[in-house]
């Protein structure tokens, strides 16, 4: 695919974006407008730089990168944090959304369930996960066996599969978590967070690779956008932590797991 | 993106795995839908107007609706009223009960085919209603129903991907996690086009066979 | 004299808004054979398809050897008959179709021999040993073990009528069993049937366009004509001596047509 | 308090989507339908060698891999589609492989006696096809016809797994952001079998329409 | 003497292994009346859809009205006939079939148009008339606008003469014309085709199973059996003295069948 220039964006009035099915990450409005932390930013951003518009499209998580790569997509801001082989993949803006990663657990926490080392030595524990995130590279990484990470499609279906017993925990990171409960209201689970051991994720815009020069044009609206305070104001309403984001960095990140 | 036969035979191993569990899962959801099919069959021939009418209504409904969509309320759904099935009993499930209803069809075809006049030669022959089922009728109505059968049953080969979206670990759901923690498409999907592909070439001449074996015997 | 066997009693049949026969009375002797003539859509199929409780019936009563076909005594009262009273009155009664309606999957002898070992208890030995002597009989003991496929229409039809036999029916009924069959296979057919009239005293009634077979065969001809008889009588005097219109006309058609009387 | 006339209406939105595939899938369905299946039937080899091998290759590989191909291999030859062509593409050409086998048995059922009449009428092979063949065929595909568009009525379900944001994604989507799974699916099962039942009343109007002269003629 | 319309030379027919006509010759003058009469399976429809190029030939050769009818001449060579040269051969000839074989989906008068309308570039409105003209003479004007299902099986029969007629060929065949006829259906065919003989000079090859018919018909009849011409010679000869054996037995149980000759 041919890369996209910052000049034909401006050209054309519009990004295309991927974006996840995941709250606060993203969310979609009963008008169907799309908003969220992730979209909101690069929405300013993509102004400021001239693209009037960003359109968004909804996508799962294992197909983000293919897409992106696939040429179906300019930009993934969708929480998908970085990562050592993701970064191998794709052009990484500095970081926006931080996060830690949490657990939905039954009430009381019946497995204690507090590390993905816990989950990995108990024969029984069964974690869900969306499939090609993060939260499944962590646990396969504890050394959880493939059969006891099942891929879930989506949070609400997370929630659900904890509720009915198919699975013992259910990760996403913090605010994630906190959103499903929230619609969930369920009495009966509870919140472990942060996930002991897990490192905080940052995410950041994902380019395609031979489109350094766009991420770099994004960069620095990022930078911009930081240092004016603005950008706080944008990501804190939705629960996320500006000073996380800006107390890090991309090369920091992508070497993190190593 | 270049093809990388390395990687292939990577994943070469964990396909298989998933291939396991498609071929399982179409086994089994083809017995269900094999004798679920022959209740419906029978249900909607019932003298009993509701009971055939309801049972007509319930299969086209079930016909008229995405097998996907089936899939999550089975299994998001009916654990609300103390269901709870797991990931491949309610896969099983639901692509038998879906494909029962198109058994069901072959079946009524099938009892439909075999000429009045068999029915009245039996009675003339002063055979009762279960004498004439068991002896006249049905031998002569399951030959030609197995080839459109088989054909059902590789239909149901292929449409058991839609089991990863409630977690089966099939075929698709194998390519697709290693598509994921690799970045690659490439290689896993075309892979599991090949596996789809081999199986079906392979069916169709099997089906051909039984075809050839199984022609309507003419009188 | 004896008492009919059969007595069609005023029957009406209708088909949704079509009335096939209409207040339709035959009496059959025992071992009468009868003819049934008419053209196309006059009934004859029907009468026989009624006979062999093929049909439902609109309207009438119909006494098969001394008891009610289509109804039966409860109590005082006599209510529509029920599967078992059926069951048990068609054993009197045997029928040969027009396009055989031989069972393909089973081999002739098996043909031969299903119905009286399921209908009747007879032990398999007994069933194959009397359906040899029927099949020894029509002309096809060497084929009893060609399925119907490998049959032409001649020896299908003469399975048919072995078949038929094999349950020993007092009163036999045969549809237009030569229509189906090349010309040169009717004759096998006939004259099958020929010796079958002549031989034993089972009652018969027979649907057929061959006029000149009627004309051997029968001891009484109906003349039948949209659901009634128009004409009835010895063969001599229907085929010779024609006294209705509607009569003399068919006979007339059918000669035109090439066929002997 | 959810808005659920909001998200009602986003679902509705999903149905235009759905609605859209289908209609465009079965057009180029149809069009392939035709060309596959009376290419099966040519007197040139390559036509029906061509033919042939499309036919099974869409029958073959499972509808979930044409979709992936399309969508994510395509681009990397140099065709990017929107996901509604692919959609559409992918669609089409599955169940116009499908219906091209409907196409070639309704023309063979025509039987070889009307064949041979127009040949002793002296009538051109196109003639014969144009005339007589295709006019008594045409009625015979439809039952089948129409169960093949309800077929890819409830593929496009499958078309959310590829981001278009059709029926059952919206569900998908109007789920996450609410939480509740029942209401969403309920409603996208009954708006399925609603557009699924017009089909199949549509289809039976327009088969009554065509045989209408042909009473008596087929049992 | 004129020369043969249709000279069938030495043509060998198999189907895979079986050879059904084995090296058989006849020679057919314009205007004669020819009936082909046999048992089952001798051959009589097959040398009829030869001559319509139904079926391919294994080995001989044909020429109808002087030209060559499955190979044509390419310089000096005699090659097989192309689809145009077979296309320009039918227009000689024309045939009615056993089962009709009329369009389902179109009326009686658009059975009769449709080939002349779409082969010969006539008008509609030409078509129409000539067409009107040859359903008036099979006695089917009335039924011009009905569709094929509304008729009884003699006025379809009807129907498929005048459908053939209208292409106005040199040679007609006829094959089984009335078989598939209810007998009192069978006349009004029959004096359609003898009205048919007698007012045209056409050729027609006739195959039938009505004995008494072939007599009336024919000018000289052709016994086959077994791909052969066992007989041959007019009606009178063939029906009341026939001289081989094999043709003693056919006729003798085609008379015992109750058919007149
Ligand atoms: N199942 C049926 N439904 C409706 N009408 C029927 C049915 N069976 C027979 N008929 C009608 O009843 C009438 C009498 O039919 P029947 O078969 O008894 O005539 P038939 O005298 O045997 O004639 P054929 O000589 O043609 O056999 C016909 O008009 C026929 O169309
Ligand atoms: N398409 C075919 N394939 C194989 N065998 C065939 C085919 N058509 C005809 N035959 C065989 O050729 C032989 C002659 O058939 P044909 O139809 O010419 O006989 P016929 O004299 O017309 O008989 P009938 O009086 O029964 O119509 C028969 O043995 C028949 O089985
Ligand atoms: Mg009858
Ligand atoms: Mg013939």
């Amino acid at each position: 695919a041919s890369a996209a220039d910052l000049e034909e964006l401006k050209e054309q009035g519009f990004a295309r974006i991927a974006i996840a099915n995941e709250p606060p990450y993203t969310a979609v409005g009963a008008d169907g407008k799309v908003s969220g932390a992730a979209p909101d930013v690069a929405r300013v951003i993509f102004e400021r730089l001239g693209v009037k518009e960003v359109v968004a499209s909804i996508s799962e998580y294992g197909a983000m990168i293919p897409g992106l790569q696939a040429g179906r997509h300019d930009a993934i801001t969708a929480g998908l944090f970085m990562k050592p082989e993701r970064c191998n993949a794709v052009a990484y803006s500095e970081p926006i959304l931080c996060d830690a990663e949490a657990f939905a657990v039954k009430k009381g926490n019946p497995l204690k369930l507090t590390s993905y080392k816990d989950i990995a030595d108990n024969a029984n524990a069964k974690i869900g996960a969306p499939g090609g995130g993060t939260e499944e590279k962590l646990a396969l990484q504890a050394g959880v066996p493939r059969d006891r990470v099942i891929v879930v499609p989506d949070g609400q279906s997370g929630i659900k599969m904890l509720q009915d017993g198919r699975i013992d925990v259910y990760s996403l990171p913090v605010l994630s978590i906190h959103d499903l409960m929230d619609k969930a209201k369920d009495p009966n689970l509870e919140v472990v967070a942060p996930v002991v051991g897990a490192p905080v994720y940052c995410d950041g815009a994902a380019f395609r690779k031979q489109d350094v020069a766009l991420r770099d044009a994004f960069d620095v609206e990022l930078k911009k956008l930081k240092e004016s305070g603005e950008f706080a104001k944008l990501i804190e309403p939705y629960g996320f932590s500006a000073k996380a984001a800006m107390s890090t960095t991309r090369d920091k990140q992508c070497a993190a797991a190593q | 993106m270049e093809w990388d036969w390395d990687f292939v035979w990577q994943i070469m191993p964990t396909l298989l795995e998933g291939f396991k569990i498609t071929i399982l899962a179409t086994v089994l959801g083809a017995a269900v839908a094999a004798v679920i099919g022959l209740a419906l069959a029978i249900a909607r021939r019932s003298p009993i107007a509701a009971v055939s009418r309801t049972v007509g209504f319930v299969s086209e409904f079930i016909r008229g609706t995405p097998l996907l969509v089936q899939l999550y309320f089975i299994f998001y759904v009916l654990p609300d009223i103390g269901i709870r099935l797991s990931p491949l009993v309610a896969g099983v499930i639901g692509i038998g009960v879906h494909y029962a209803t198109y058994t069901a069809e072959v079946y009524r075809a099938g009892i439909e085919n075999v000429p009045r006049g068999q029915w009245e030669a039996a009675k003339a022959a002063n055979l009762t209603t279960r004498q004439a089922w068991i002896h006249v009728i049905l031998p002569q109505a399951v030959p030609p129903m197995i080839p459109a059968l088989a054909n059902y049953f590789i239909a149901m080969f292929k449409e058991t991907p839609l089991l990863s979206a409630i977690t089966v670990l099939e075929l698709m759901n194998q390519a697709k996690s290693i598509a994921n923690s690799n970045y690659r498409y490439i290689e896993p999907m075309t892979l599991v086009g090949v596996f789809f592909l081999v199986v079906s070439l392979i069916s169709v001449v099997g089906l051909r066979w039984l075809e050839e074996r199984y022609a309507r015997m003419d009188d | 004299m004896a008492s009919p066997i059969i007595r069609i009693d005023n029957i009406v049949k209708r088909f949704g808004p079509l009335t096939v026969l209409d207040g339709l009375s035959i009496d059959v002797m025992p071992g009468e054979k009868l003819a049934l003539i008419g053209p196309s859509g006059s009934g004859k199929t029907t009468i026989l398809r009624i006979l062999m409780t093929l049909e439902t019936i609109s309207g009438g009563h119909i006494e098969v050897d001394g008891e009610q076909l289509y109804h039966m005594k409860k109590g005082a009262d006599l209510v529509p008959a029920d599967e078992r009273h059926l069951h048990r009155m068609r054993k009197k009664i045997g029928m040969v179709f027009q396009h055989f309606n031989l069972f393909p999957h089973k081999c002739v002898l098996d043909n031969v021999t299903l119905a009286p070992m399921l209908t009747q208890g007879v032990t398999r030995a007994d069933a194959e040993k009397r359906a040899m002597e029927l099949l020894d009989m029509v002309g096809m003991a060497d084929k009893a073990k060609s399925v119907p496929a490998q049959l032409s229409g001649g020896q299908k039809q003469r399975v048919a009528i072995a078949r038929a036999l094999a349950l020993s029916p007092k009163i036999m009924l045969f549809d237009e069993v030569t229509s189906a069959l090349d010309p040169e296979l009717v004759e096998e057919v006939l004259s099958v049937m020929k010796r079958l009239a002549a031989e034993t005293d089972m009652t018969m009634l027979l649907v057929t366009h061959e006029m000149g077979f009627a004309h051997d065969f029968a001891d009484r001809v109906l003349f039948f004509d949209r659901g009634k008889i128009v004409e009835e009588g010895k063969p001599e005097e229907i085929f010779r001596n024609p006294r209705q219109e509607r009569t003399q006309i068919f006979l007339r058609k059918i000669i035109a047509a090439g066929h002997r009387v | 308090m959810i808005d659920w006339s909001g998200y009602l209406s986003l679902i509705l939105e999903g149905a235009l989507v759905t609605l859209q595939l289908t209609v465009m899938g079965s057009a180029l369905a149809l069009v392939m339908a035709f060309l596959a299946g009376l290419g099966r039937l040519s007197r040139f080899f390559l036509v029906r060698a061509l033919a042939t091998t499309y036919i099974e290759f869409f029958r073959g590989t499972s509808i979930f891999v044409q979709l992936f191909w399309v969508y994510f291999v395509l681009p990397f030859a140099g065709f990017t589609l929107t996901p509604l062509q692919a959609g559409v593409l992918a669609l089409g050409l599955n169940v116009g492989a499908y219906a091209a086998e409907v196409v070639r048995g309704a023309v063979k059922a025509v039987g070889r006696e009307q064949t041979e009449a127009c040949t002793a009428l002296n009538l051109s092979r196109y003639q014969r096809m144009r005339h007589v063949i295709l006019p008594q065929a045409l009625p015979l595909m439809l039952p089948t016809f129409c169960n093949n568009a309800i077929e890819l009525l409830k593929g496009t379900a499958v078309v959310s797994l590829i981001s278009l944001t059709d029926l059952t994604f919206q569900a998908q989507v109007v789920r996450a952001q609410t939480g509740n799974t029942l209401i969403p699916f309920t409603t996208i099962l009954i708006l399925y079998f609603a557009m699924a039942w017009v089909i199949s009343v549509s289809m039976r109007w327009l088969e009554r329409r065509m045989t209408r002269n042909l009473d008596g003629v087929r049992i």
